[in-house]
């Protein structure tokens, strides 16, 4: 496995498949209802919705942290819902994930945490030394490389996560709330590396409360209000 | 390759870092809980060997001049049936000297010179050790000598034999108590880690590691924690026996058997802390497992 | 008031949850160890007793019948002399039948019958007892008695005098050692528990807590904690002792003093307990508030 | 101490005040750079600045987290930086401060959270349950009083975080990014409790990168840029 040009992943199968996905937790409400999606493997979309209405939850089946009540998920064409255990961490792999809490190891530098991924994945470390400082310094954040993430700013934070999520150049992305603890300049930076992601091929979806963000793109919508899905271009 | 020492927070204030000091203690006290173990066995086998191998036979002395060759014959009659037995290794005659040093404690250093008629002592060695065996040469005796006395000295040694059975078995207990809360030691602190970690594994596992690659982390640094404990609480324990030794070295004599330690058991000690390691290694690596399975 | 229970995560998945576990185990261990250094105390006061205040003279059988009035004398000159030190408690001339019982070991049970001519025993009991007692009391026999024999009995139980003596320091070192670990446990747990809970304390101290408020109750929830675990230690160590003295009923008779552990021991056992939570409580104190000073 | 209306500040002394004040991390660059600032009890800020400018870090100086390197930071007219330690618990008390990560404690039920500064003040528990319930109602939190933060959504948390700031009628209150998670209408409701709090007498600072939110209000903005604060109207 290397950082050049991925294979692109096979055009017949959507990236995202949502059949009749319906979710709750324990004995709860349910907090998604009878979703049906499906997202070419290129596909850039916002999610949006009220706080509370489940846009995290909806992620969190797609990044494989749990399975849906009801319905079945498939990524690439693989119904991950019922996939064999073993065969989970080859599908996380194409995957980069953007928590809405960062989730970053705070024991780990900043470079360790972006080349964390690469590591897994059993990359050379002069190829990751090489990969990890680019995309730093494209988040601004060449100086803070060696930083534990316990003193970084809240910003600086998401963009760690954000580099984390997208070095190994993963075929789908998921970013929640990619951009609620950084100003708009950066926030423009980062849509950028999204659409220029987008456009090597990968899959992306932005949950975001920010309606002037969602209004200086124009890409579609996916709208969870009630626990249902509606799509919107 | 994946650099191990920065991989995960194992060591600083994490519940990890109790591991070496618990194991440390453990493994010391467990050392010294196994050693009393061998020291009371090796009493117990030094008296065994001194005793049970051995018994005494008395032949009452006559109490005038001319039964003298009476008690000579009696003798002779003994000691003829002690070896047809086949199962007396040797016999020995105790001469009046010893016969004095023997019982100067009761009688006075000066008995000897006394006109007291002493009886005749008669140290026998048995080839065998069964306790039908003192039955059978009692019997023998009794035939051709009907008032001497066979002493199997179970007599005088029973109670400290008892008492020290008492010790070996208390010392065996400690040692289990021992094992067993390192056990529960190392199960509850890898677990309680693995609590604190949960975050962090939760991160390995969405970055798409594999199970095996978590635990296998996990595993190593539990043993080399637990490890680092052992050689401490090894260390401590064999310097702590290396005293208690140079301290007996002033007991060892006398009546008492030989309780130094044997090369073997110096050459098992080494064990208990690698028993430790590996097993919080073991503990750690089923657990991270089991905890991965509960996630997708 | 606020709820104590809520305030703070202590146990779960946390360090402290250790605490019980650790002080349990060293309690348990502790009062082993505690109870074995009360066990040899009180053997090697009990055989001090029955010796160091004890002494037997005894004074040689003439050979013929004429002497018998002059041994008679001897005795009488003997028992004289004793009362005349001012240091003699009680004296007791052994009957022939109590000779007898003592001999007999030696020289057979029907040595009574014999016409050996035995020497006589006189049992002294000494207000003092102090080692030049018996060599004045030597000296005062001597010159009544010369050929009478002085035994302090040191000579027979000296060596295991000196072996039980090692056992006993080998019970306080593990003594120590256990009283050692469990203060070094409980500081670490302390230490542990704090860094994990950091952040909860500093949202305590933000919101505008005072330091001895967070501080008492970090104490009070390690004081339960460490105390649960005390008790658990206790109970545990008490259910093991009462075992090993049932065990012990069959071995405490004829020549080993009565090693039951008295009353006052009995009641000293829940002290270990409550002086480690104690201790962990006031570890648990000073290490809140010396981590919140380095707060502004 | 009660939760009804406070007594008023002195109205001579201002709520916050920073003569010359300068901060480093151990030996790093000066982050902020000789600030002046005098805010007087009934003001209403916000503070914004590009990612990592120092604004969570001047706002921790407020919230008595650390004192600067240089320079003197005064509230309600007390030298904090000189003061005793054992009289900054009474000042902390009059501060209410929502932190950018929410700091919510994980063990506690989102009431007992919000609870907590009213049980540290030692206000009767009667009073407490009305007071919380009322203002999680007002939050919109009503139906997640029993839950606990870790099974929160992200605009939950900051939520819960903004209801414990504000409990106990704080006189300065310090928000750090408040809207970053919410969606714009739960974001105008928040504001909405701030201005509120503001005319009841609160000095209240407000950190965000949200232009959009800045621009809808016209309160006063302090800008930090290079180390640098600059007093907008
Ligand atoms: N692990 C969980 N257990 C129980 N309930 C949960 C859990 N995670 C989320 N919820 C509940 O599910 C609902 C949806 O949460 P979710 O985090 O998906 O919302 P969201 O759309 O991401 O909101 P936000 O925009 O505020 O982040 C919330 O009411 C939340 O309390
Ligand atoms: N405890 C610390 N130790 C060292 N450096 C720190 C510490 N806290 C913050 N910093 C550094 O100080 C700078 C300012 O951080 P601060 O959090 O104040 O920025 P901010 O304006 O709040 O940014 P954001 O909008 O991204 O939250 C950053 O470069 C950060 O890395
Ligand atoms: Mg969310
Ligand atoms: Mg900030």
């Amino acid at each position: 496995m290397t950082l050049s040009r991925k294979e692109k992943p096979d055009e017949e199968a959507p990236a995202v498949q949502l059949d009749s996905v319906a979710l709750r937790y324990e004995q709860g409400p349910f907090i998604l209802k009878d979703l049906n999606l499906v997202l070419p493997a290129d596909s850039i979309r916002f999610l949006t919705g009220p706080s509370g209405a489940g846009k995290t939850s909806l992620l969190s089946l797609l990044y494989l942290a749990q399975r849906p009540s009801l319905g079945a998920v498939k990524l690439f064409g693989t119904d991950v819902t019922a996939a064999n255990r073993g065969r989970l961490p080859a599908i996380r792999r194409k995957l980069g994930v953007i928590f809405q809490d960062f989730r970053l190891l705070d024991h780990l530098s900043t470079f360790d945490n972006v080349a964390l991924p690469l590591r897994i994945a059993g990359i050379a470390e002069t190829e990751i030394k090489e990969n990890v400082t680019e995309l730093l310094s494209w988040v601004g954040l060449e100086d803070l490389m060696e930083t534990r993430p316990a003193v970084l700013s809240g910003g600086q934070k998401q963009r760690v996560a954000i580099a984390r999520a997208v070095v190994n150049r993963p075929q789908l992305i998921l970013a929640d709330e990619p951009t609620g603890n950084v100003d708009d300049e950066i926030g423009m930076r980062l849509m950028q590396l999204f659409i220029e992601l987008n456009r090597l091929g990968a899959c992306i979806i932005i949950a975001t409360h920010n309606e002037h963000l969602v209004s200086r793109f124009d890409f579609p919508r996916l709208s969870l209000a009630d626990g249902c899905l509606e799509e919107q271009a | 390759m994946i650099d191990l020492r920065s991989e995960l927070p194992l060591g600083g204030d994490s519940a990890t870092a109790y591991i070496p000091w618990l194991v440390a203690i453990m493994v010391f006290l467990g050392t010294l809980a196994v050693s009393g173990v061998n020291t009371f066995d090796s009493i117990l086998q030094g008296w065994s060997r001194s005793m049970t191998g051995t018994l005494t036979v008395q032949i009452p002395s006559a109490a005038s001049e001319t039964s003298l060759s009476e008690t000579t014959a009696q003798i002779e009659r003994v000691v003829r049936a002690l070896n047809a037995t086949q199962i007396v290794d040797s016999v020995t005659v105790l001469s009046k000297s010893e016969l004095n040093n023997l019982l100067a404690p009761w009688l006075g250093d000066d008995i000897g010179d006394s006109d007291i008629p002493l009886p005749t002592l008669i140290d026998v060695t048995l080839t065998d050790e069964a306790p039908q065996t003192v039955e059978k040469l009692r019997t023998a005796i009794a035939e051709v000598v009907p008032n001497a006395v066979v002493d199997d000295h179970r007599r005088w040694f029973g109670h400290l034999i008892e008492l020290t059975e008492g010790f070996r078995l208390l010392a065996l207990c400690v040692a289990c108590v021992v094992a067993i809360a390192l056990a529960l030691t190392v199960v509850y602190a890898t677990r309680a880690s693995l609590a604190e970690f949960k975050d962090i594994i939760a991160v390995f596992h969405f970055i798409g590691a594999q199970d095996m690659y978590v635990a296998t982390q996990f595993a190593k640094r539990t043993f080399l924690a637990a490890f680092k404990g052992s050689i401490g609480g090894f260390a401590s324990g064999t310097v702590t026996l290396l005293l208690i030794r140079w301290l007996a070295q002033n007991v060892e004599s006398g009546f008492l058997p030989d309780v130094s330690l044997g090369l073997s058991f110096w050459l098992t000690l080494p064990f208990i802390g690698i028993l430790a390691a590996l097993l919080a290694m073991v503990t750690a690596y089923i657990t991270v497992l089991g905890t991965l399975r509960t996630m997708m």
